[in-house]
């Protein structure tokens, strides 16, 4: 452990350096928690995708880098994949957050594979690619990691667009077997909007959640079910 | 005089050379002839034993006006013509390897059905049988050599029959080298004894021999290379080679000429030397083989992967039980009063081990030939689940496993007992090393058994069905005699064993029947 | 109706999580832990559904949980009770707009009692195990 | 000739039909134990099959281990014996010979120092 601990402007100098403006908009935040205010910093740089392997291996001889997760976030035009690493995790509280944000335009989403420089990054590869629909580029093992088998093609979860969840997906669990006779609860009075049938619009998605938190109440205590 | 010693050779002789004749007429005559031949022999053979049991030692001069009249009147009290002294050691060794050719015959007449050249493969097992009778039954050392040639020619030549790419001939090769050099440095050894008491009758030389330097060459010599001949574990390394790669009846009969010349062995021990020789080393040499023989070949057989090159080492171990059966009995021939107590039990487990080894062992080799004969291959990695179209071959398996293992109500329960208990008593460190040995016995046949029987039904072996009727009955004979041994040991040791070990005690008794001339 | 000797003091219970966040899991586990120490009346944790009585089941079932759920019910001996623990089971609680759903635990397989509660309490686990008790007398009693 | 003979084996005796009639009786009474149980299970339902946490079993000729190296822990742990004595097993036909002489000559001295 007697390597050189860099301070986070110089990190980022040397990223700059190297891949000039491959690398842009870095931004070191520090923050400190907790009662002993002990400093944790994390160094964000945006990365085009053709840098980001060059990067990497930068990246591992400064310190061997700790891969935890690949994650994104659909951001309307465009999906933001980031490469979240931790470096000097060997002293204690030096820890030091590098995360490479990769912008991705939605017509072509591809991405170059890791696993040859880092080959732990093989599942958070293959649940991007299934939840994201992002194609990784010569991935070792492509198959889909959480999702059923019978899950439908050319739906990723994790996306806000179309390619999204469609309604008609979610099953909700609550509305189910619902006595209908139950009186009304006693909850303060809301427009009841009325039941609608399967194929509600998007608008009423939102409007939908604030409702489902009443079922909790109805069943207040362990309820004996009789059996049929 | 019954002539029944004379005809347990003839007949094997003469069928064995007019086999290629019938052979021209007709496949389905020659397999005719085969059978009754067979049938001959083995009814000569029980004649002969049961005259054997009834009427003590049978003593037959070849050639002699009287087949009775062991030394004529004008060769001053040498026995010159080539004497058959049967006594009820031999009488035993020819029951055993009568058994062991009806099986073998009948299990051949339909596992070589298809294969080509069948006139030679007969002719060669009548000239082995012919080779094992003259072996157990002979009273002359040369003649006894010329019996070994024989036996181990055929051998051979039968063990390299199914060229299966060149890995018969390497076993047959290997076979016939180790025989032919073991029988030529018994050879020498007759020669010493014929040189120095100029006879070549066992029990003439039995009755001049004074221990001298000369002979004891002439013990060591005879004693090693017959235990390389019966394979015992310094010298056992063709074993495996030869029994794996010869057909699985020959392998049957095989093991039986291996016993022969195991036989052989307690012959020169007992008979020929007797007390004259330093029978407490003599006798540890032969021990110490054995326990060699046991604890190597069974450590061996465990990791096998090929069924039949496992059961060639599982011979190897079980001559080792033989060998310390008898090899006690050897050391404390001197003690009397040692011998009484354990020696001759101990002797007894050996002897009855020698038939049961031969029926469970051969019925173990018969049982690997019907798997090889229905899937092709020994390898244990492919096979399986044979359970399901196989009955008879598991049910007969299971019989032949428990009983190779010593369990209880087999006949190897029996005569392993026996070993155990005596030799424990003598030394019980041995005993100890015979019941481990047992232990890892079962479990490789339990591996065996694992891979070959169990299992669900794999789609190559999807059409293999019960091997032909033949075979079955020449396993079930096996099967059988082995329960039926198992359920009366004590009536098979009273008439068959028991006699056999005093006969073998009794020098002076075998020296009388010859030199008296009765 | 008294419960049949066989399960005087040895009511055995088995685990299953099928898809839970782990709340539920925890509180059953605190359920077993001395402090309630339901070990005194027998109810104990095995492993193998082939030796439980009851079956707890924690977690909206998922789609890749609901045929091994099904299966390891089936696999149970009768007389079985099935006790579903938290409230994703009944209503899919905190998943309740999850696309990986496949239904509330009856209609998989015939649930007996339900604890609800985002992460029960132990009080409440133990008191729908005593109902579950009394649900077996019934069984043991024949009526179905 | 009476049946149940025993043998008398060294110190002591063996009666195999004694000892069937004891195995037979034994196994019996086992029956009757076994047979007073209480066995809820339904033959044709999932109770029969093995709990795999859940999974389905997979289809048999797929699990079924070849009998090939069934000891390799044994085999493992007398590394040492087995390492020194499978490289003996040469299969060359010189080596058989050479054992042969050198045990003609053990055995010889063997019997000639303890003569």
């Amino acid at each position: 452990m007697n390597e050189t601990i860099l301070t986070p402007q110089e990190l980022i100098d040397r990223f700059t350096t190297a891949f000039g403006d491959a690398v842009s908009e870095p931004r070191i935040q520090i923050r400190a928690e907790g009662v002993k205010k002990n400093q944790n910093i994390n160094i964000w740089m945006t990365i085009t995708r053709d840098a980001l392997k060059p990067a990497i291996s930068m990246l591992k001889e400064i310190s061997y880098p700790h891969l935890s997760v690949i994650s994104g976030w659909d951001a309307g035009e465009e999906l933001r994949m980031q490469y979240i690493f931790s470096i000097y995790f060997g002293e204690r509280h030096g820890e030091y957050m590098v995360i490479f944000t990769v912008p991705l335009t939605k017509d072509d989403l591809v991405l170059p594979t890791i696993t040859d420089i880092m080959p732990g990054a093989l599942f958070t590869e293959r649940e991007k690619q299934e939840m994201f629909g992002v194609t990784i580029q010569d991935i070792p093992d492509g198959r889909r990691l959480f999702l059923p088998e019978d899950f439908p093609e050319g739906v990723y979860p994790l996306r806000k667009d179309e390619t999204g969840i469609p309604d008609k997906m979610v099953k909700h669990l609550w509305e189910l077997g619902r006595p209908t006779d139950r009186p009304v609860p006693p909850v303060t009075e809301k427009e009841e909007e009325p039941k609608t049938e399967a194929g509600e619009k998007k608008v009423k998605k939102e409007e939908k959640t604030g409702k489902n938190t009443t079922p909790e109440e109805k069943k207040p205590e362990a309820e004996v079910k009789k059996d049929e | 005089m019954s002539q029944y010693a004379a005809l347990l050779l003839a007949i094997p002789l003469l069928a064995a050379f007019a086999m290629p004749l019938t052979g021209l007429i007709g496949k389905r005559i020659r397999n005719s002839w085969a059978i009754i031949a067979m049938l001959a022999t083995v009814t000569a053979a029980l004649l002969l034993v049961w005259e054997v049991l009834t009427q003590g030692t049978i003593v037959y001069a070849f050639g002699a006006f009287d087949s009775a009249q062991a030394i004529p009147f004008d060769s001053g009290g040498v026995p010159i013509r080539i004497l058959f002294v049967i006594d009820a050691m031999s009488a035993f060794m020819i029951l055993t390897a009568a058994i062991m050719m009806f099986a073998a015959t009948l299990y051949s007449i339909s596992s070589e059905s298809e294969q080509t050249g069948q006139d030679g493969y007969y002719a060669l097992l009548f000239l082995l049988m012919a080779g094992i009778f003259g072996m157990v039954s002979t009273g002359d050392l040369f003649n006894f050599f010329v019996f070994l040639e024989i036996n181990s020619l055929a051998g051979a030549a039968l063990a390299a029959y199914r060229i299966k790419g060149g890995v018969a001939v390497e076993g047959g090769l290997k076979y016939a080298f180790i025989s032919t050099v073991a029988g030529l440095f018994f050879l020498i050894a007759v020669g010493m004894l014929y040189g120095q008491y100029n006879s070549l009758n066992i029990a003439y030389i039995a009755s001049v021999i004074d221990f001298t330097g000369l002979s004891l060459v002439a013990v060591v010599l005879m004693i090693v290379s017959l235990a390389m001949k019966s394979g015992s574990v310094p010298m056992h390394f063709w074993t495996p080679d030869t029994y794996s790669s010869a057909p699985s009846s020959i392998t049957a009969l095989l093991i039986v000429s291996s016993m022969a010349s195991l036989y052989a062995i307690f012959r020169i021990a007992f008979s020929l030397f007797g007390l004259t020789m330093n029978v407490v080393t003599i006798g540890w040499v032969i021990i110490i083989l054995g326990i060699l023989s046991m604890f190597i070949g069974v450590s061996m057989a465990l990791p096998q992967k090929d069924v039949k090159r496992l059961m060639a080492y599982h011979s190897v171990s079980q001559i080792g039980y033989m060998l310390v059966g008898l090899g006690v009995g050897v050391a404390v021939l001197g003690d009397a009063q040692m011998l009484a107590q354990f020696g001759v039990v101990a002797m007894e487990g050996g002897i009855f081990h020698i038939i049961n080894y031969a029926l469970y062992k051969g019925l173990l080799f018969l049982i690997a030939g019907a798997v090889i004969y229905r899937c092709g291959t020994a390898n244990l990695n492919d096979l399986g689940g044979l359970g399901h179209s196989m009955k008879w071959t598991m049910g007969f398996f299971i019989i032949a496993a428990l009983a190779i293992a010593g369990i209880p109500p087999f006949n190897g329960f029996a005569s392993k007992l026996m070993i155990y208990e005596s030799v424990f008593i003598f030394n019980p460190f041995i005993a100890v090393i015979a019941m481990v040995v047992s232990i890892m016995t079962l479990a490789s046949f339990v591996k065996v058994f694992h891979s070959m029987f169990m299992g669900p039904k794999l789609p190559q072996y999807e059409t293999v069905k019960e091997v032909p009727m033949p075979m079955l009955i020449g396993m079930g004979l096996l099967a059988v005699l082995i329960i039926l041994f198992g359920l009366f040991p004590d009536l098979v040791v009273n008439t068959l064993v028991e006699p056999a070990a005093l006969a073998l005690l009794d020098r002076s008794g075998y020296i009388a029947s010859v030199m008296g001339g009765i | 109706m008294k419960l049949s000797p066989s399960f005087k003091r040895s009511l055995w219970v088995f685990h299953f999580n099928a898809g839970s966040c782990n709340g539920c899991d925890i509180e059953i586990v605190a359920t077993i832990t001395p402090r309630y120490d339901p070990e005194r009346f027998g109810v104990r944790l095995v492993g193998s559904p082939k030796h439980a009585d009851v079956l707890l089941v924690t977690g909206p079932v998922t789609k890749k949980m609901a045929p091994r759920l099904r299966r390891v019910y089936e696999q149970m001996p009768s007389p079985k009770v099935v006790i579903c623990i938290g409230t994703c089971g009944q209503s899919g609680g905190v998943f309740y707009d999850s696309y990986n759903l496949d239904g509330p635990v009856d209609e998989i397989i015939p649930v007996d009692v339900y604890v609800p509660g985002c992460a029960p309490r132990p009080e409440a686990i133990i008191h729908g195990v005593v109902t579950a008790l009394t649900k077996l007398e019934r069984i043991e009693g024949g009526e179905k | 000739m009476d049946f149940t003979a025993t043998l008398f084996t060294g110190t002591g005796f063996w009666n195999p039909i004694i000892w069937i009639l004891a195995f037979v009786i034994t196994s019996i009474v086992a029956y009757l134990i076994w047979r007073s149980g209480v066995s809820t299970y339904q033959k044709g339902t999932e109770q029969v099959k093995p709990y795999l946490s859940g999974n389905a079993e997979p289809e048999k000729s797929a699990v079924h281990i070849g009998g090939g190296n069934l000891y390799w822990g044994f085999t493992e742990g007398l590394k040492g014996y087995y390492s020194r004595l499978v490289p003996l097993h040469t299969g060359d036909l010189n080596d058989y010979m050479l054992w042969y002489f050198g045990v003609i000559i053990a055995v010889f001295a063997l019997v000639v120092i303890f003569l």
